[in-house]
């Protein structure tokens, strides 16, 4: 019998197909929707210990195979979130807490607080491509990344996920430093800016963005591949899916599971159901009881 | 895609609001919005206030962009995206419309001879498009009741059977909605409403527009009244910029 | 007068649109023809020392939006090439010789030949993503880095460009290292690879590739530009420019001239020709004398 | 994008050559060809030799990613890209058609009624569709001369003459395409070439198929004899797969 699903970083989802960070997961009552309409999981927005109104619009642009964001981690700061989590845990299925500071002490505070709230893993974002401090600096040193991830590992009960940055010179490195994590979460978007030649100007408030969507699919399976042709841990791949075959390449390059984010904007909440739905069949028509039958079998 | 368009016409609405209008071959329907980016200030959502040959938009001066906006002189160029958002239904039969200050700009592309009009605003100078309507289809309500009917909102309604549409259409502040809405559930009558709530993506992916786990940039901004009777955010709570959840 | 000619790097171009490394430039007779059909100069592929075959077929996988090669630096060794360059010199305009190595020596030898080739620069590929031990591994270390532009700069009466990979933590770290070039190229591929779910394989024979084209404009416009605005430098831009739009974008977040490779593939060679009449157009439409004018106007 | 298409039908032309049919919803010209992927192997071009309902390619066992191909069964499937490359051009009239070894694969989907064929190869058990020429318009030689004329093309060339002819389609090694080229190039009469040089991508960005500054793969694989007349790299120099060049 056909099942879908899976046990990734420490959880059990009903189906592998979860919603990405900073993607519909500001309100409480968008994840709670969210997971009705068919997300395994969700990933709250990226939360910090402080308040942060993040940048004025235009925080995105759009490309006829990309998304650049610069959203700049609006949050409510910590304590202000847990009734979110409350409300998006009416949908009954596991909500994964991302997280972001741009040290091990606020790592773990904020680790903590979401261990309270009652999520089911926590998200390292040790990768934000657009704000200065945070993420990607954090996520491209990898004695820090070593320190951070040994910390929340030593002190939190729940799983710890780490999310990690494509814009890095060896994403191996980085992956090695994180590999005591539950799984690793790949990747973050790219670095990037669009210009507007009209006005002469770059388009977004902040110049510089994190590119997403169909474009960087390439970069995500490269990078999924090459950590899980030489480490053994759980991967959870994000980047330009959206459809099932996009979802089987990240599997067959090694993720048990994945994230969609910008695929949203073209099919809706509905992506995830469809999703599912396309690789129930999928499997059905190719023998594969269970989608672990099928991680990393691209890797030679 | 970036538009660039340049302003063929500018109109002086209010001391505060001016309407800019431009030519762009889209199709865009009654209720449908665009994002403005007004480079170096912001980008904001705009409701487009005219479907013709010439499309515009109609801006009340607020915060730094929509400053900027209506200082914009013709043959400047106006940068927006869209058109996006769900229009309002569009059926047979007489129409109320009821617009709270700016408001009135995303109903504006509703008025006709079979419309009736209730346009609220805070001073008489900001009444918005009240000539546009028939001159015996226009209710007026100022709450400085220097024109029109002294007062708020429901006060316009209490002239009119609801009833006797086949739609009633409102957008304005979201108190302004509430109470309308509160006015009107128990009739039997047909409603939509545009919902105006932070918008940073305009596209349905950054939540920050959300009521319930409903994105207004692409699921709305025009609800139903039976949508909004499901949403226990509506008139209640929203979050800030940041995402911090707070009273309306 | 409007005039497109430009001078970058230490030469003068007739026109700014140079056909990028790698593309259409193996055999001497097609560089002629590129030249004659409109581009303001050619580089050559990158050579080596040694000749190699490079990697066996498929060497490139299409998507919509872009293309990914793993071509595995095919060359006939530099003893072998300056009879393309003999051939490729009838077309009249400058040639600029790419080279790739692993340490300075090699890389001295090779710009030594390049020279006596008689081209008008070397270009120096410190930033090829799919062969071990050339390209990006060197061009991620700036210590190397350093060591080679200053050791070329000073053995070489001809100008040095030095074509950075955006697979790093910082190409402003880089692009310090190398800032004693006569140009910075920005940007070489990004690491990328494609999986083909059917067969359950890579398709690349190589697995890993660099991924060029539309999808990749918005990374190298943000390399671009973050150089440009922190170092005095000329820049050439190149990936993913396909008409003259995307060409001012780049001259606008600080290139002086650009190149063109995977848009060769839709537009053919004409695309050099066309891109060049529409940019004049353009110019005498916005009464630009000079695309130096335009240069890094978007940087705030 | 790579299809994948299941192999309908088998067909064993000779030793070392099969064809391969395949349902494949796409418009095929005669004289295109399509980069076959063969997993673990290779990726080579291979030209379409038959356009009809069911597409066909026809593989000789050459090298690694052949030989596999030829192994492959009914219901197996191939995985390739394409259409790619300009078609011959189809005047009216009379055509001759001159193959050598598996360059009959290129010309099989011009065979018809109005067809003559000159059918080359080494030895008599490698003559490639020879029988889908009407009898007596079917011209073959080998060099072991068990079947047809024992010889070399050029003898095959002497039994026609070459200006009762509308077009004169030739293809097979380049050794024989410049001997047929020389041979025919005084004469009135139109004539193509279906070149094979090494190919990388198959798209024309890679130049490893170039000649004289054209790309084998987009510009040809067909090329006509009075755009050969200029090319001074036709029979005599190419690249290898590195890129050095030798002559041919
Ligand atoms: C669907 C819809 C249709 C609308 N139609 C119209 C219309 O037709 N006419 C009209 O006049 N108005 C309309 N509005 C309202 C209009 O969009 C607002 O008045 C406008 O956004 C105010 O912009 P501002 O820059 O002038 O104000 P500001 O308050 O200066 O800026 C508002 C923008 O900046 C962001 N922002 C504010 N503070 C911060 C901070 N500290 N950090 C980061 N970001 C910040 C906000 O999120 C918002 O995007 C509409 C709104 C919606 C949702
Ligand atoms: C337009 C065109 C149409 C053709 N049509 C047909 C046809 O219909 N039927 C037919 O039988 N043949 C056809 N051919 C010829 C056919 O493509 C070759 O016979 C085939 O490529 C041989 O492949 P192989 O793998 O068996 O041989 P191999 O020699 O093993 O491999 C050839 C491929 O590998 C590459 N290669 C070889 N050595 C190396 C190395 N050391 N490093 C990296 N790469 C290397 C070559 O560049 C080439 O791509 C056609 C050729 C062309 C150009
Ligand atoms: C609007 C937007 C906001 C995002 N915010 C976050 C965030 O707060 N934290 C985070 O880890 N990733 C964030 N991301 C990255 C996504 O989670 C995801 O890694 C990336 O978009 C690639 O997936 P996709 O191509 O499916 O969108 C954001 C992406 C987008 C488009
Ligand atoms: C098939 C192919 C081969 C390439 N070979 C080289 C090379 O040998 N040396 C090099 O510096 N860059 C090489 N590149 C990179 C290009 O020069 C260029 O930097 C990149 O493709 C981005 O530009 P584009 O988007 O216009 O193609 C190659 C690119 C392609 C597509
Ligand atoms: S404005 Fe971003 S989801 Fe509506
Ligand atoms: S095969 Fe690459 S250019 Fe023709």
């Amino acid at each position: 019998m056909v099942s879908l699903a899976v046990r990734v970083g420490g959880i059990n989802l009903e189906n592998p197909a979860i919603l990405a960070s900073g993607i519909l997961d500001e309100n409480g009552y968008t994840m709670k929707r969210v997971l009705e309409e068919g997300a395994g999981a969700v990933v709250t927005k990226s939360i910090g210990v402080d308040e942060r109104n993040g940048y004025y619009p235009p925080v995105v642009v759009e490309g006829n195979s990309y998304l650049i964001n610069a959203m700049g981690l609006p949050n409510p700061g910590i304590e202000n979130y847990g009734e979110e989590i409350k409300i998006a845990s009416n949908g009954r299925k596991p909500i994964i807490g991302s997280i972001f500071a741009s040290g091990v002490d606020d790592f773990l505070r904020l680790g903590t607080s979401m261990e309270d709230f009652g999520v089911s893993a926590v998200e390292l974002n040790l990768s934000c491509p657009h704000v200065r401090g945070f993420g990607s600096e954090v996520g491209s040193d990898p004695v820090l990344v070593r320190d951070i991830v040994k910390t929340l590992k030593g002190s939190l009960k729940i799983p710890v996920w780490s999310k990690l940055s494509p814009n890095v010179s060896s994403i191996l490195d980085i992956a090695e430093a994180a590999v005591e994590s539950d799984a690793l979460v790949l990747i973050n978007t790219v670095r990037a800016m669009a210009i507007d030649a009209e006005t002469r100007m770059p388009v977004l408030s902040n110049a510089y963005g994190g590119m997403s969507g169909e474009a960087i699919k390439p970069v995500g399976l490269r990078c999924v591949y090459e950590v899980k042709k030489e480490l053994n841990v759980d991967i959870i791949g994000v980047g330009g899916i959206s459809n099932y075959t996009d979802a089987l390449e990240y599997i067959m390059a090694g993720a048990s599971s994945f994230q969609i984010g910008t695929a949203v904007i073209k099919s809706g909440r509905g992506v995830f159901k469809k999703i599912t739905e396309d690789l129930e069949v999928y499997m059905n028509n190719n023998s594969i009881e269970r989608l672990s039958q099928l991680v990393g079998v691209a890797i030679r | 895609m970036i538009n660039h368009l340049k302003i063929e016409r500018k109109e002086v609405n209010t001391p505060t609001v001016s309407s800019l209008y431009f030519r762009w071959d889209r199709k865009v329907k009654p209720g449908q919005f665009v994002m403005v980016w007004v480079p170096g200030f912001g980008e904001v959502p705009m409701s487009i206030s005219s479907i013709g040959d010439l499309k515009c938009i109609t801006v009340k001066a607020y915060g730094d962009s929509t400053r900027k906006l209506i200082r914009l002189k013709e043959g400047d160029f106006i940068h927006l995206r869209g058109p996006y958002g769900r229009p309002f239904s569009e059926p047979e039969g007489d129409i109320l419309l009821i617009g709270g200050g700016s408001g009135m700009a995303s109903l504006r592309t509703l008025i006709g001879p079979r419309a009736t009009g209730i346009i609220a605003s805070r001073t008489s100078d900001e009444l918005l498009f009240s000539e546009e309507f028939e001159k015996e289809k226009r209710i007026e309500v100022t709450e400085d009741g220097i024109r029109g009917l002294k007062g708020l909102v429901l006060m316009g309604l209490d002239q009119v059977n609801v009833e006797d549409y086949s739609c009633i259409y409102v957008c304005g502040p979201e108190k302004m909605l509430k109470a309308v809405y509160e006015r009107i559930r128990g009739h039997k009558v047909r409603a939509e409403f545009s919902l105006e709530r932070s918008m940073k993506c305009g596209i349905g992916i950054c939540d920050s527009c959300s009521i319930n786990g409903y994105q207004v940039c692409v699921d709305g901004p025009t609800f139903s009244i039976e949508e909004l009777g499901e949403m226990t955010e509506f008139g209640t709570t929203k979050l800030l910029s940041s995402g911090r959840r707070v009273q309306i």
